[in-house]
């Protein structure tokens, strides 16, 4: 897999060399966004209660998109031409754009259920929650 | 099962878009006419209209074509006679 | 009942699905759509009559100009019929409503919005005037303006936003959309076209009649996206409240 | 083959959205799946070109509709019996 994605790197700038460092580093980007990404959807599916699992999807959510965003636009430089320029600075301000309202949108919906009275799970629920998904185990 | 020109083949890998169409159709159908709440039936009713505008775009998408807006090097003007005798030629630019 | 529309959907899918392999395969550029004379021609036509690059503007806002003033139309009465029916219902009726909201606004989420509202107007204002260039036009624009005061209403309360647009002149500005679309409509047929005929406004405008289809298309798109703004924020000042505009969500 | 791997899967995910979407009780969580599959609608148009049907469908269907269903829903009971 990453021999593909190396060699797809390869050809990418073979058409533009000198690029090659930039684009390594945009793809590499783009992976460890996708990393992260996978963190957050486990996180999501996997963690107990609503906030911790607000708590992955939010900061999960907002650097894993940043990241992939931030790796496209230097995927997408070709030359030191206004039109990249244009381009970069427009993702640049997508990245911007998410960095403001996501971590809001997760702060709003914590702050709903706060008021919806969603308790945490406590020490007890904890134990007894770790005691059922040990049975299945021990089976 | 899937040999060239058996209907599953017809219907399932060469025309998957016209197939799932008619099932969205049929979801939104069944959910308008057998779903009792108002909110479910009107869930409904946006399944119902947007599996018949992908009947519609389905019918309309060509292979490798470029999306509706004239690039800055298609220039209109200059490639009009041309265009008359093989409208397709514009459409065969994009990936 | 269910069984008979169950019945009754699986034949008609059997129908459908019976049909759906006669159809062209997927992306042929030989199917009788792709192939037939309207296409070609507005393909080959929009550039040089209208100098729009956006095909899909130029059909919408110009060949079938007609077609979208009544769905504005439609979007208009849409919002009226809304709001009366729930302005007229009875005044004191019981709701068994579960969602209690009673809290101040939060102070994070308004400053956000505090920064990020007027992004959003802008970027609407742009989708509506680019819309002859890329992907955009009177209805995203107008839905992307109003979804702006849906978001004060949602990060405040309704009262700030009904501060900001009332909803008595929700329904003016959306008159006046359809009364600036159905004017250069108008203005068309007294200078000797038709009705919607852009071209004869090259007589009273310095331009050619090519650039005046251009510009009466912004026009339009700008009527388009008056409408749609302020209905869809009336819908959703009628619908949040159950037609008293206050106590909303 | 790329594209028709895309096609494909967000065909059948429209499938398994749109049956869950009218499936579940909670209206609320109805009107949010809906809001998914109005997404992936969008995706499917952008992939296929048709950009203007794309953007219009991710404002309004992924967007305003999905706030107006929710106020709807706030208003009524929030629970369906089927």
């Amino acid at each position: 897999m990453i021999d593909t994605l190396a060699s797809a790197v390869l050809a990418e700038s073979a058409n533009s060399p000198g690029w090659f460092l930039v684009h390594a580093i945009g793809v590499s980007m783009g992976i460890v966004g996708l990393i992260f990404f996978l963190g957050t959807a486990v996180g999501v599916v996997r963690f107990p209660d609503f906030y911790t699992r607000m708590h992955a999807a939010g900061k999960g959510d907002t650097l894993s998109t940043m990241l992939m965003l931030t790796g496209f636009g230097l995927v997408m430089m070709e030359d030191f031409s206004a039109n990249s320029w244009l381009l970069l600075l427009k993702i640049l301000g997508i990245v911007l754009f998410i960095f403001i309202t996501t971590p809001t949108s997760s702060h709003a919906l914590m702050r709903a259920a706060f008021e919806d009275d969603e308790m945490p799970l406590g020490e007890e629920d904890l134990n007894k929650l770790r005691k059922r998904r040990a049975k299945p185990k021990s089976k | 099962m899937f040999e060239d020109g058996s209907i599953f083949n017809q219907l399932l890998v060469e025309r998957l878009n016209y197939f799932i169409y008619v099932v969205l159709l049929l979801i939104g159908l069944w959910a308008m006419i057998a779903k009792n709440n108002l909110i479910k039936k009107l869930i409904g009713m946006s399944i119902f209209q947007t599996a018949i505008i992908l009947f519609y775009v389905s019918i309309g998408v060509k292979e490798g074509a470029t999306i509706p807006i004239y690039l800055p090097e298609h220039d209109p003007h200059g490639s009009h006679a041309q265009l008359d005798s093989n409208h397709t030629e514009l459409l065969s630019h994009g990936a | 009942m269910k069984k008979a529309a169950f019945i009754l959907v699986l034949c008609i899918g059997l129908l459908l699905a019976w049909a759906a392999k006669d159809f062209p395969s997927w992306g042929d550029p030989q199917s009788p759509a792709s192939s037939s004379p309207v296409a070609s021609h507005f393909i080959a036509n929009t550039g040089v009559d209208t100098e729009v690059p956006n095909m899909v503007t130029a059909v919408l806002a110009d060949y079938r100009g007609f077609d979208t003033m009544f769905e504005t139309v439609v979007v208009f009465i849409a919002g009226l019929a809304v709001f009366s029916i729930l302005r007229g219902g009875p005044k004191n009726r019981t709701r068994d409503r579960e969602f209690v909201v009673d809290f101040e606004p939060d102070l994070i989420v308004t400053n956000t919005v505090r920064l990020i509202v007027p992004v959003i107007q802008i970027f609407a204002l742009y989708v509506l005037a680019h819309g002859h260039v890329s992907p955009g036009g009177g209805f995203q624009g107008g839905v992307a303006m109003g979804a702006s005061f849906i978001l004060i209403a949602l990060s405040w309360d309704l009262k700030t936003a009904l501060a900001r647009f009332p909803i008595e002149r929700c329904f003016t500005v959306a008159a006046l959309g359809i009364v600036i679309y159905a004017g250069i409509g108008l203005l068309s047929l007294f200078l000797g076209g038709e009705f919607l005929d852009y071209a004869h406004l090259a007589k009273i405008f310095p331009v050619s009649p090519e650039m005046a289809r251009y510009h009466a298309m912004l026009g339009v798109e700008i009527g388009v996206g008056f409408t749609v703004t302020a209905i869809m924020f009336a819908l959703y000042a009628s619908l949040s409240t159950d037609g008293r505009m206050r106590d909303g969500l | 083959m790329g594209l028709e791997l895309f096609n494909t899967l967000i065909l059948c995910l429209l499938v398994v959205v749109a049956v869950l979407s009218l499936w579940v009780r909670d209206l609320v969580v109805s009107a949010v799946v809906f809001a998914i599959y109005s997404f992936l609608m969008c995706l499917l148009w952008a992939e296929m070109g048709a950009v203007d049907v794309a953007f219009t469908e991710a404002t309004v269907g992924a967007g305003v509709s999905t706030v107006v269903l929710i106020a709807t829903v706030f208003n009524l009971k929030r629970k369906a019996k089927d």
